[in-house]
């Protein structure tokens, strides 16, 4: 019964975590830029919900209608800022300087809001089903993540931008020729990628607490579930993220508690040793 | 444009000269360029310790020659104040325990100035302090160059950095210097195990935190072997902690017995796998903890699990104000050990030294920085109590001296008693043990000291 | 005087796909050999496989009666086999002459070999005397294709693969093309397998023709019979006459 | 002609006025401890360099980012401080034995690894590194978490720091002579089209291989010599992901691929991040983010790609 119910903890921490990776799998995708400030997207996202919270009373889920947006703006701002100058760069560069926009935002959350860690009490009540106990909160960030990845399905396929931001994925010169505004979707999809890291810090408030240089254990979990399932696609990504989820949670059980996070790092490099291309990769990329 | 410029970084025809003397030539200017730059940085990074080190040096003995030509009297040609240096992990991993030490001893050192210095008597003279200090970004090699920076520029003494693993990187540059490093959040026992004489600890080191928590269950009067579950996180203090506990625990024959022993990894999501494992072990009691997040999700893990302990002792967490304002109700009956809670009155202790009581301390620190301290501001503060009482009392500024003042001290302040042992280590400060009731902290732990009864088992 | 290079049963696939069903057949010494048919014929995936690019999931490669089934890229090259990409891939950053001397410097010269040892002679041989300073990266398309030549004469090959080699080339430009390789089967005694897509400019310049269609050879014999056959109209040119 | 004929040397003017620099510089060095109080600013240069030019002996001649570089410098620390902890080795012993322990994790990671692409093999070799990071965090044969702390009679700042020069001035020479060399030509040649460089000849994979062999080489001995001169190692210290961007940064900094480049890259980031961190403890993380966003956006091609196309300029203009 344990087992069951780890397994259905680490598919919910998994959807949650696929969908973190997506952000970061649909700007790889567009643009071919390994984005290593992703995670501190996400406690920027996190300390606005924070200060939402403690300064005007909005629910942390209620927040998201803000984070999101908020995030969308903020990526788009850095793309035309910075980004936009290192697309077309070898993958170093744009991995310099992401690394950048990462120390510049942890080391101004650290300056303005102190190193503390932050949390907020906000319980949901437990479900309970056939004998299996899912923590409320939980289930919440579940139902986030699960809604996130139908809304961006959606727009993949059905919108025209979507489309777009997948052509691009696929083969980005006859994109070009097809007439779509290479600019303009990879614009799109940093935003895009940023508001999905930045609303997940929403729903992170809920589950831990936050600090400001805690960025980059996100980033390092979103890298490896990217990876883990092929990067640049968002099927993968999902697949990925339960994948770690499920081991994460699971692997507890029968490993040292201390030693269950190599689990991950350990599946991944076996993975690419067998499919290197990760588990829904393109071949021979 | 920018496609130009890439492409001009990653053309290295320098690296295939295949014979050309064009690209020699290149090779040949970028070479003196560097060479330039390497120049410029050795000058100016020479002028810069020039000025920081050798500088003050000269300015203080010239100063003395122009006086002793001048005046008639006796002039003063001694040091003008009492440096203190230090590194402080200011950003990194454990940026929040380091600044709130540092808030601690900048507090210290502004009540000392405020009331004109500290008297050494060596010189007649009474001296203003001047706190030094470096942000090591909490990693060991910032702090090994930054002391020597410190020692460098010739401070008077030394503060140790936040944690073990930092203090044990500025040990022996603080031994090889002769010069006394204090530390006030060092906590593990291995740091003097070492043989330093120059290190002092002013707080309880980690095998003992668990120890009144064990003491106070032990007088519950239980006839059966409590079952405790060990759930500490794994780094090395919370593992000195568990150490301590275990040692305790042997030489107790029966009381308890352990029925679930086992680390944690800190940085996960949640620990619901692990509680589950410990429900299943059905203990009375849980013990464990290492730092502040992890406290936090384990407690609302606990919660949304549904379990029920008799009680829940965490280290760190529980002891940090914000446990209850990120927590709320679920704060309550959760106990921790603690160096020091703000309630605790030590004034009828003699010799009490430092017009400081624990409710002023509070109250001070609130105004000072508009926030609650944690005890990692105590020990710092009181870092700079001991000192400023070791100075006084052998009237040097030399850490030889004061060094060996501080073996015969035995003093009370409001962060409680301070004796060392030979090693340096801290022997004389006890453990007190804290719980959340109602929404307010308690200390319920020794009896003697105790603000309220503990709560045990929880409802 | 046996084949140079022999081909037996070779068949690929990719994820199920068939791209190569049992294809077999030999080179001789000193033969220019056509292989034509539509784009995802699998012309370019046969290349792979004897260039050691690819493995074959079964089947065998033998090259100067020698077994190169599976054998690594590299060590292909050193035996004697060269090709050129479809693609031209350069060595971007490194000028024209720096590509040939790199290449001079890792292949394994034969010592019967008649091509020449020196960088230089062998850029102007291709034509490219005039870039020899020029980055690779910046050198026109049908520069590019040159240099492709040139880096894989430096490496002294018996063989040599020209993957759709006048594809995008201008008319004169193919017609030196084929002039060159005429010359290097004839007074260099390279042994050619060319494919294209586009028969025509190829017809004039190879002995023999193998006619290749989704992964199988369906035709073969001299240009002159090839075109004249049926399947091969039928399949390649959609049923009307070239 | 041959082009290894070219790495043939004639003394010109303006090379002896170079050697000059050089040699003046070696002997400040060299005499450095003499006047210089804080000798281990001038350690951790060197060790810094030796960290960047060792991940540009692998990253900048292939084109691979090894993400997990700092794992050669934890292992060859850790490797060295269980010599000088449980076998009391001579630290000279147990600096080399650091190194070799990491030339062989390298061996050992690159054969699975070398066949990776792009980003794959960048996140594979990070996770090796965390792998190895949580291994040694719960390890108790090599300390777990409470880590190592050495023998306070190993500690010998000048000893130290001397072994650090003689450890730096042979890590920049070999990459010298690696790029100077057939190998350093074959590297190139992956780097710049790996389908060409195998279809030429060359056994990428054998290369690269060695290259990584090298690389963790000196990276181990960086590791092994920092955690001699700190006299402490545990693993969030051994296998910190920031040491590899720090490096990759440095290299950067100064000129990806180049020999000087790593060298004027590690002694600029670290001497400007020491004394930032001295002189404004607060916010000099904020001024190395503005200052790292700000190179990427005014000088992409690194200090020495930047200088070389000024000078190209005012030449022009000449």
């Amino acid at each position: 019964m344990l087992l069951a119910e780890l397994v259905v903890l680490g598919l919910a921490y998994g959807l949650l975590f696929g969908v973190l990776a997506l952000g970061l799998t649909l700007i790889w995708g567009v643009m071919k830029v390994v984005n290593i400030a992703h995670g501190d997207f996400v406690i920027v996202g996190a300390y606005s919900s924070y200060w939402l919270f403690v300064l005007a009373g909005v629910h942390p889920i209620l927040s998201i209608l803000f984070t999101a947006p908020f995030g969308f703006g903020l990526g788009i701002i850095v793309y035309l800022g910075l980004v936009r100058r290192v697309v077309h760069a070898p993958e170093l560069m744009s991995l310099f300087l992401t690394f950048g926009i990462s120390t510049l935002i942890s080391s101004l959350l650290l300056y303005i809001y102190s190193p503390n860690q932050r949390a907020i009490s906000v319980t949901f009540p437990s479900i309970n089903g056939l004998g299996v106990v899912l923590p409320g909160n939980v289930a919440i960030a579940a139902a986030y993540a699960v809604v996130v990845a139908t809304l961006l399905r959606i727009f993949l396929t059905k919108t025209y931008w979507g489309k777009a931001i997948r052509a691009v994925t696929e083969d980005s010169s006859s994109a070009l020729l097809m007439g779509i505004n290479p600019e303009a979707v990879s614009m799109l999809a940093f935003g895009i990628g940023v508001a999905i890291a930045s609303s997940v810090g929403s729903v992170v408030m809920l589950l831990q607490a936050v600090y400001p240089t805690g960025g980059s254990e996100f980033t390092l979990l979103a890298f490896v579930i990217v990876v883990l399932g092929g990067l640049g696609s968002p099927f993968g990504a999902l697949l990925g993220g339960i994948v770690i989820g499920v081991v994460d949670n699971v692997a507890s059980l029968y490993l040292p508690a201390a030693a269950t996070p190599a689990i991950g790092f350990i599946i991944l490099v076996i993975v690419l040793i067998v499919r290197p291309s990760g588990i829904m990769g393109a071949k021979g990329r | 444009m920018n496609r130009n410029t890439y492409k001009s970084h990653t053309s290295n025809s320098e690296m295939l000269a295949f014979g050309e003397s064009k690209a020699r030539r290149a090779i040949s200017r970028t070479a003196g360029i560097g060479i330039v730059v390497l120049l410029l940085i050795v000058a100016l990074g020479g002028a810069y310790y020039y000025t920081t080190t050798l500088g003050s040096a000269t300015t203080s003995s010239s100063s003395g020659q122009t006086t002793t030509t001048t005046t008639t009297t006796t002039p003063y040609t001694g040091p003008t104040k009492i440096t203190i240096g230090m590194t402080m992990p200011l950003s990194g991993s454990l940026a929040s325990d380091g600044v709130m030490s540092l808030d601690g001893l900048k507090m210290w050192a502004a009540s000392v100035n405020a009331s004109g210095g500290i008297y050494v008597k060596s010189l007649n003279h009474r001296l203003p302090v001047q706190l030094i200090y470096y942000d090591d970004t909490s990693t060991a090699s910032v702090v090994a160059t930054d002391y020597q920076q410190l020692v460098a520029q010739g401070v008077n003494f030394l503060v140790a950095p936040y944690s073990s693993g930092l203090t044990l990187a500025a040990a022996p540059i603080a031994e090889t210097n002769h010069l006394l490093l204090i530390s006030h959040g060092g906590a593990s026992d291995s740091i003097w195990s070492k043989g330093y004489k120059y290190v002092v600890g002013v707080l309880s080191p980690g095998s003992q935190y668990a120890i009144p928590v064990l003491q106070m269950l032990e007088n519950q009067n239980s006839s059966t072997p409590l079952k405790v579950a060990f759930f500490f996180g794994n780094d090395a203090f919370s593992i000195s902690v568990k150490t301590g506990a275990l040692a305790f625990i042997n030489s107790t024959s029966g009381k308890f017995s352990v029925v679930y022993n086992q680390l944690y990894d800190e940085s996960a999501t949640s620990y619901t796998a692990q509680l589950s494992q410990i429900q299943a072990a059905s203990p009375d009691v849980v013990i464990g903890g290492a730092h502040f997040a992890d406290g936090e999700t384990i407690v609302k893990n606990i919660q949304s699990l549904g379990l029920h302990f008799k009680m829940v002792s965490l280290l760190v967490a529980p002891d940090d104000p914000h446990f209850l304002s990120d927590l709320g109700s679920l704060a309550n009956n959760v106990a921790a050990p603690s160096q020091w809670e703000s309630n605790l009155d030590f004034t009828h202790f003699s010799p009490y030294y430092g017009n400081i009581t624990g409710a002023q301390f509070l109250s001070q620190f609130q105004s000072s920085f508009n926030m609650p301290p944690n005890y990692e501001a105590a020990e710092a503060y009181n870092t700079g109590l001991v000192l400023q009482r070791a100075i006084s009392d052998s009237g040097s500024l030399n850490s030889t001296i004061v060094r060996n003042q501080l073996s015969s001290e035995n003093i009370w302040t409001f962060y409680g008693n301070f004796q060392i042992g030979p090693t340096g280590i801290q022997s004389g400060h006890t453990m007190v043990v804290m719980q959340w009731q109602n929404g307010a902290k308690q200390t319920v732990w020794p009896r003697a000291v105790a603000t309220s009864p503990f709560v045990y088992p929880a409802p | 005087m046996g084949d140079l290079l022999r081909l037996t049963q070779v068949a690929k696939r990719f994820s199920g796909l068939e791209v190569l069903k049992d294809i077999s057949f030999e080179v001789a010494e000193g033969e220019v050999l056509g292989l034509i048919g539509p784009n995802g014929a699998g012309k370019t995936t046969l290349f792979n496989i004897i260039s050691g690019i690819l493995k074959p999931n079964s089947g065998r490669v033998v090259f100067a009666s020698k077994d190169i089934t599976g054998l690594p890229t590299h060590r292909v090259s050193r035996l004697g086999i060269a090709r050129t990409f479809q693609i031209p891939q350069p060595f971007a950053e490194m000028t024209v002459l720096e590509n040939v001397r790199a290449t001079l410097l890792f292949s394994n010269p034969r010592p019967e070999g008649k091509l020449p040892r020196d960088a230089k002679e062998i850029c102007e041989m291709v034509g490219l005397g005039g870039r020899l300073e020029q980055p690779a990266g910046s050198l026109s398309a049908p520069e590019k294709k040159r240099l492709e030549v040139a880096r894989a004469l430096a490496s002294s090959p018996r063989l040599l693969l020209l993957d759709e080699f006048a594809a995008g080339l201008t008319l004169s430009e193919s017609s030196w093309a084929s002039e060159m390789i005429k010359s290097l089967s004839k007074d260099y005694g390279v042994t050619i397998v060319w494919t294209e897509h586009v028969m025509k400019i190829l017809m004039r310049s190879v002995e023999r023709v193998l006619v290749l269609q989704s992964g199988e050879v369906i035709a073969s014999g001299t240009p002159a019979e090839v075109v004249k056959n049926e399947l091969v109209l039928k399949a390649y040119f959609g049923g009307k006459p070239a | 002609m041959s082009p290894l004929k070219l790495t043939g040397f004639t003394l010109t003017r303006r090379r002896s006025a170079e050697m000059a620099v050089i040699l003046v510089l070696l002997a400040l060095l060299l005499v450095a401890p003499t006047f210089f109080a804080r000798i281990s600013v001038l350690f951790f240069i060197l060790n810094w360099i030796v960290l960047a030019e060792s991940f540009n002996m692998f990253a900048g001649l292939t084109g691979y980012v090894n993400f997990g570089h700092v794992v050669f410098y934890g292992v060859g620390g850790y490797v060295s401080a269980l010599l000088m902890v449980n076998a009391h080795a001579s630290p000279y012993v147990a600096v080399i034995a650091g190194g070799l322990a990491s030339s062989l994790l390298a061996l050992g990671i690159s054969l699975p690894t070398t066949r990776l692409r792009g980003a794959y093999f960048a996140i594979a070799t990070l996770s090796i590194n965390e792998a190895f990071f949580v291994t040694f965090d719960s390890w108790d044969a090599v300390g777990s978490a409470p880590g190592l702390s050495l023998p306070i009679s190993y500690y010998q700042p000048v000893v130290e720091y001397y072994v650090m020069v003689v450890v730096a001035i042979a890590c920049v020479l070999s990459m010298y002579a690696i790029s100077k060399s057939k190998f350093g030509i074959a590297l190139q040649a992956i780097r710049q089209q790996e389908v060409t460089a195998n279809s030429i000849g060359i056994n990428a994979a054998y290369y690269k291989s060695l290259a990584l062999v090298f690389s963790g080489f000196f990276a181990g001995l960086a590791g092994a010599l920092a955690i001699w001169q700190i006299t402490f190692i545990d693993p969030p210290s051994a296998f910190n992901v920031t040491i590899t961007v720090t490096s990759i940064s440095m290299a950067m900094l100064g000129g990806l691929g180049t020999v000087i480049g790593p060298v004027i890259g590690g002694a600029l980031l670290y001497e400007l991040t020491d004394l930032l961190g001295l002189s404004y403890p607060f916010i000099h993380l904020i001024i190395l983010g503005v200052i790292i966003v700000g190179v990427v956006l005014v000088i992409p091609d690194g200090i020495l790609g930047a200088s070389r196309r000024v000078l190209t300029k005012v030449r022009g203009r000449r």
